[in-house]
């Protein structure tokens, strides 16, 4: 009798919260109650940070070229956050149709959960990374530390901003240039590298949580003499504010390829697989290169490069592949808890 | 005598002072940068799309999350402090428990149980049923953080008021419901509506468990918390402060529509 | 059964109520997240939760969330004593500000006063002359912790300082007892177990807090790296158990703090014979 | 120096609108138990109050033990207060309560200790020193609350209300036990009540309060006997108000022969004889016939509620004498009346009674 009666109360409460639940859920936004419906005019791409400014226009462009080509209007929607936090909604149940992060890393992520195929890197060109960037440094005008390359990074009177590798996917990648540095000048010896390594790290006065965190505490809160950024990022910032910045490129750096892919397992029962293919291979389009150009990324495309090469100067890079055996290893080697990160630290 | 005084306005100025420095300095450094670059930016960066359906969203939120709460709120309320029954104090300390959680972690609560790695995950895809990552995760992380506001709030009064009444009620064979309604509803009014108040504004204010669950569709799922975030991460500072000022000015209409409701009972008690 | 001994009706439904909600919203969903990360184990439970830097982090959590309570304490009767024992012009605008740091998105605050507290900030400029580091320092995390527990202390002894009643105080101050010997030997026994109640829970909040730290922390490993903090490191590096398991050790030592507290409250008013 | 321990002179205070104290002047001898009677809302709080220093009066002067006060402060004034609500600390054992005025005082541990058992031996809760307040029964928190204010050895004792939350049986032990100590102490003590039983069972002195006012100050019989004023004589003891006196036999004419038509007046019930017929009434002639309306059995007596010339009296008859019962027709001799005048009282015996002993 007892128990009876608290069923029927528990049943009758759960079906208001849940009848309420869904009534905010749907009616809040009509346009996720259509999409429910016709299935295919929502499009989500999955992203990071410092694409946003890139991709709100090439959506732009893109939605105009598939509905010229097709007649289908597309909402095109999109979400930023940090690489990894986005990779992990995208693998905790985020539908996105395409993924597009900073390093192939969280995408490998996403494929680890099941949601795509192991090789995704192969299915596009250039390893999948339709743009890339490079770590450069930006100081304050008129660089009074004299900052030129990565060895003025150890000396004690510099002080270093730049996020944490262990949160930031980007800073991996500025990690990763660092390392590269020191390995070519020590020839390979690991212990001197990791002494570098270390030293430069003990400069670092505030270890954001974020790329962008990292750029404000340099930019809005003064702190630091450089701040190891994404070409990109660098450029941006420097942009804003022409007379207080300058960039300073090293001899060496590393190439930052951020990664596209589909999301298999969403496309397909969203029935948006050919809206995918075509959103990426747009990417590498002539007209996809122009915006990444003109949003501070390196362009694959020849032609493209060459426009705009007075913004990106040469300078040797190496790929991840080339000199940490790919991201796997790179992650296993440097990231994971008790990585050589970690050991910079450990007491 | 002269003694006292000292003390007085030293003790004022020692309040006003933290209060100050702690609290109202950083609103002002919210209103500054808000009108850094003029009231026309500033209003612009609140009547442009995004920031419009981000509001809306925070306002579903708020209210569904205080709804729920204030029927959970009271019904917890009643059942502490009118019976008697075994694992009362556990009881009590199991609703006070969210405010010991933080708030990232109960973002992962939901994910873990309406995500994808939850068994309960292929029946919700079936149904077309999304929670986390849509608006019902949001409400849900909303729900958690403000749990136990208006229990909190209703529990002491209710405790003074004693049974009495409703046990005389009871006794000329009053149902429940009219207990409630006539008895109890009307001494613990006051209290319920502050505690209404104050699940509110945080409702209003809630990040981080939000943000675990939300998703971050710009446009769709990203609530005002959210959005300032977004703004902030964009280096567009002046719209992430303006948006900013607009969390505090509710919050502030809030607190005077309180204060308003205190004044009114305090009247109203003193006029008897 | 055990209805039928209440007298006031509604016991089932209420608690039907309570106990529903409280399963759905946070039994469940607790559970859920204990049983996905019990898979790891209890060797890789340990290993995580007692590393070295992991520990480190607690140690920073719970050291500035301790200080900020035991400020947001010392400030929180002040305050309480002054809104409720004097009136002067703006008073009311006083009470009405306590309550805000619980609307602000902690993020907003976080950015607010990184922007107040860095060296280029409007009281970072200060503490910098003085060769203090304000932001980005365990000072800066301190901070935070402040802010977003101001209200706690306040709102529990406000009350119970404005329902008190004044005899005592009067029969002491009769006895020639100096205004400082009245508050400390007879008001504020009176506030101890509000003060109490408020100290954990800013205390509690505070251990949790990661929004509004992040900004102004630093999170230099060893220096300014908060727990919740090494959780987000956790979760980046798609390490769900490690991150569940540090999880359940903050929650766990925030509850026993809650515990603790409430326990010793319990026992002073039991052993005064107030409450049985 | 003053005769007076205590002295109040011409002493205001106002709270808002609101005049709680006018023009109190009055002085208390050295070692008197003095209450303060009268009913709530008469300000006699808010004199115990001005003399404890816990209210400033507006405008007048108080003096204890010769020496003007208005100007100490409340804790240099030598005083033991009992609040109403006792006001123990709470969080202090029944010990550290009663400690707790003379810590102030720096005295010496052994000092306390030995001071401290004495009193609560004396208030005999030797036994709970170590108990808190909330343990104890309220007569017995009523005694600690009198052994703290005891202990600094004041000059003089407040009780605001002492026994108001005690329950009456204890109360009645509670009041001779105050009484008796008191004046074995001989510290000059006032206690406020409103409960005039109370005032005239404790008090040697009783001061009678009324709407700020001071009534009438005197010895309990002699402010029975003899009230000044109307409010005192309805205020005290049982009465029963009379709009005209001047219809009852023998109370038609005052004192000085004038008229008594219209003045009221007060009886008591012992000014009445009640008799069952004319055989048992003493003065047959000058009684008056009344109608038994209703009859209370009160142990020791019954009181006899009658109807006489349109006004309902009530008084008391022997249990020894034939019962009466409702309905029944009775004799009533009133002996004495309360009149009044110009707010004073004065006591207009029977004239019958004058004539009849003349008439003997």
């Amino acid at each position: 009798m007892n128990f009876k009666g608290f069923h029927k109360i528990a049943a009758g409460t759960l079906s208001i919260l849940t009848a309420a639940m869904l009534m905010t859920g749907c009616g809040g936004d009509s346009q996720f109650a259509e999409s429910e419906k016709s299935g295919s005019s929502e499009f989500l791409n999955v992203s990071y940070d410092p694409t946003r400014e890139l991709y709100a226009e090439f959506n732009e462009k893109f939605s105009a070229e598939w509905k010229a080509k097709t007649g289908e209007v597309i909402n095109f929607n999109q979400s930023h956050g940090g690489s990894g936090k986005q990779a992990r909604s995208v693998a905790e149940g985020l539908e996105a149709d395409v993924v597009t992060l900073a390093l192939a890393y969280d995408v490998d992520e996403v494929a680890k959960a099941g949601l795509m195929d192991k090789d995704w890197l192969k299915k596009f060109p250039d390893n999948s990374a339709p743009y890339t960037s490079t770590i450069v440094f930006l100081v304050r005008k008129g660089n009074p530390k004299n900052i030129r390359d990565w060895n003025d990074l150890v000396r004690d009177d510099v002080s270093i901003i730049t996020p944490n590798p262990k949160t930031s996917g980007g800073a991996r990648w500025n990690y990763l240039a660092a390392w590269e540095y020191f390995k070519e000048k020590n020839n390979g010896d690991e212990n001197a590298v990791k002494e570098n390594i270390k030293k430069l790290f003990k400069n670092v006065a505030v270890l954001d949580s974020g790329a962008r965190g990292a750029t404000t505490s340099f930019v809005q809160r003064g702190q630091g003499d450089v701040l190891i950024a994404w070409e990109n990022e660098a450029i941006l910032s420097k942009k804003d504010a022409p007379d207080d910045y300058e960039i300073v490129i090293p001899s060496i750096s590393i190439l930052a390829e951020p990664s596209v892919a589909i999301v298999d397992s969403v496309v397909d029962q969203k029935g948006t697989r050919k809206l995918a293919e075509a959103y990426i291979n747009y990417l590498y389009s002539p007209e996809g290169q122009e915006i990444a150009a003109k949003n501070f990324y390196r362009p694959r495309d020849k032609a493209v490069a060459e426009k705009y090469k007075n913004q990106f100067p040469a300078l040797k890079l190496v790929t991840v592949d080339e000199a940490f055996g790919g991201w796997a290893k790179a992650q296993k080697d440097h990231f994971t808890d008790g990585g050589t990160f970690d050991q910079i630290y450990a007491k | 005598m002269k003694k006292d005084k000292l003390v007085r306005i030293s003790l004022i100025f020692l309040a006003v002072s933290f209060i100050f420095i702690m609290l109202v300095l950083p609103l002002l450094l919210v209103a500054k940068e808000a009108l850094a670059k003029g009231f026309a930016v500033y209003a612009n960066s609140l009547t442009e799309g995004i920031a419009v359906k981000a509001m809306i969203l925070t306002l579903e939120a708020t209210v569904a999350a205080v709804l729920f709460n204030t029927i959970f709120g009271v019904a917890s309320a009643w059942l502490l402090t009118k019976y008697d029954f075994k694992g009362k104090t556990f009881l009590a300390s199991i609703i006070d428990l969210p405010f010991a959680i933080s708030p990232v972690v109960a973002g992962l609560f939901f994910i873990m149980l309406f995500g994808r790695m939850s068994p309960l995950y292929p029946f919700l895809q079936a149904e077309h049923i999304k929670i986390v990552f849509a608006i019902p995760g949001i409400i849900l992380a909303t729900i958690f953080v403000t749990l136990p506001f208006i229990t909190r709030e209703l529990v002491p009064v209710m405790e003074a008021q004693g049974r009495d009444e409703e046990e005389a009620a009871a006794s000329m064979g009053a149902d429940g419901f009219t207990i409630f309604r006539k008895i109890t509803l009307p001494n613990i009014k006051w209290a319920l509506l502050y505690g209404v108040t104050l699940c509110t504004a945080r409702a209003m204010g809630e990040f981080g468990a939000v943000s675990v669950v939300s998703g971050h569709i710009r446009g769709k799922t990203n609530t005002l918390p959210l959005h300032i975030e977004i703004l902030y991460n964009e280096y567009n500072f002046t719209a992430a402060f303006a948006v900013a000022s607009v969390l505090v000015i509710f919050a502030i209409i809030i607190l005077i529509v309180r204060n308003y409701i205190e004044w009114r009972s305090k009247k109203k008690i003193s006029a008897v | 059964m055990a209805a039928s001994k209440k007298i006031i009706p509604g016991f089932r439904f209420s608690l039907g109520i309570t106990m529903f909600y409280l399963s759905l919203l946070f039994i469940i969903p607790m559970l859920a997240f204990i049983l996905y990360s019990s898979g790891m184990g209890m060797d890789k439970f340990i290993s995580v939760v007692t590393d070295e830097r992991i520990l480190h982090g607690y140690y920073v959590s719970f050291l500035c969330a301790f200080v900020a309570a035991a400020v947001n304490g010392f400030f929180g009767i002040i305050l309480s004593w002054v809104l409720v024992r004097y009136d002067f012009p703006g008073r009311k605008i006083l009470d009405g500000l306590i309550d805000l740091p619980f609307a602000l998105p902690t993020a907003v605050a976080g950015i607010a006063l990184t922007t107040l507290y860095a060296e280029t900030g409007w009281l970072g400029q200060i503490f910098h002359e003085l060769g203090i580091k304000s932001a980005f320092s365990p000072l800066g995390i301190t901070i935070a912790l402040i802010f977003v527990g101001i209200p706690f202390v306040t709102r529990n002894v406000q009350p119970v300082l404005r329902d008190l009643q004044p005899e005592a105080e009067e029969a002491a101050r009769l006895f020639g007892a100096s205004e400082f010997t009245i508050f400390k030997k007879v008001i504020f026994p009176e506030l101890l177990n509000p003060l109490l109640t408020g100290f954990a829970l800013a205390f509690a909040r505070g251990i949790g807090e990661y929004g509004s730290v992040v900004f102004i922390a630093g999170n230099t490993p060893f220096e300014t790296e908060i727990a919740p903090l090494l959780i987000m490191t956790k979760l980046e590096q798609f390490d769900y158990e490690g991150a569940a398991a540090v999880a359940i050790v903050m929650m766990l030592l925030s509850f026993m703090v809650l515990l603790t507290i409430n326990g010793y409250q319990r026992y002073r008013l039991k052993k005064e014979g107030i409450a049985v | 120096m003053s005769e007076f321990e205590v002295e109040l002179k011409n002493i205001n205070k106002s709270f808002g609108d609101f005049k709680a104290s006018r023009d109190i002047n009055f002085g208390i001898k050295k070692g008197r138990l003095v209450g303060l009677l009268g009913p709530s809302g008469s300000g006699k709080t808010t004199i115990l109050r001005m003399i404890a220093g816990l209210e400033n009066p507006d405008s007048g002067d108080i003096f204890i033990g010769g020496e003007r006060v208005n100007d100490v402060v409340a804790g240099k004034r030598g005083i033991g207060f009992v609040f109403q609500s006792y006001a123990l600390f709470r969080h202090m054992t029944v010990f550290d309560n009663v400690a707790f005025g003379l810590t102030l005082l720096n005295k010496d541990k052994e000092f306390i200790n030995k001071k401290v058992n004495e009193l609560l031996e004396l208030v005999g809760l030797a036994k709970f020193s170590h108990r808190y307040p909330a343990e104890l029964s309220g007569g017995q928190r009523q005694r600690v609350a009198f052994a703290r204010a005891l202990a600094p050895e004041p000059k003089l004792l407040l009780l605001d209300e002492p026994f108001a939350a005690i329950d009456a049986k204890v109360r009645k032990e509670l009041r001779q036990w105050l009484k008796t100590t008191i004046n074995e102490l001989g510290i000059t003590s006032i206690f406020v009540t409103h409960d005039q039983d109370e005032a005239i069972e404790v008090a040697d002195d009783i001061i009678i309060t009324n709407k700020g006012r001071i009534e009438q100050v005197g010895t309990p019989a002699d402010i029975y006997r003899e009230p000044n004023t109307s409010f005192v004589a309805e205020f005290i003891g049982d009465s029963i108000r009379l709009d005209d006196i001047s219809k009852f036999k023998g109370f038609d004419i005052n004192e000085d022969n004038t008229s008594t038509e219209g003045i009221g007046g007060i009886i008591r019930p012992e000014f009445l004889e009640i008799a069952a017929d004319e055989s048992e009434a003493s003065m047959p002639l000058g009684s008056e016939e009344g109608k038994v309306i209703a009859t209370y059995f009160r142990g020791n007596n019954i009181q006899v509620d009658l109807e006489v010339k349109g006004e309902i009296l009530h008084g008391w008859r022997s249990l020894e004498k034939k019962p009466l019962k409702r309905g029944d027709k009775a004799l009533v001799f009133i002996h004495r009346i309360y009149s009044f005048k110009n707010n004073h009282t004065t006591i207009l015996e029977n004239r019958g009674k004058l004539k009849d002993s003349v008439i003997i």
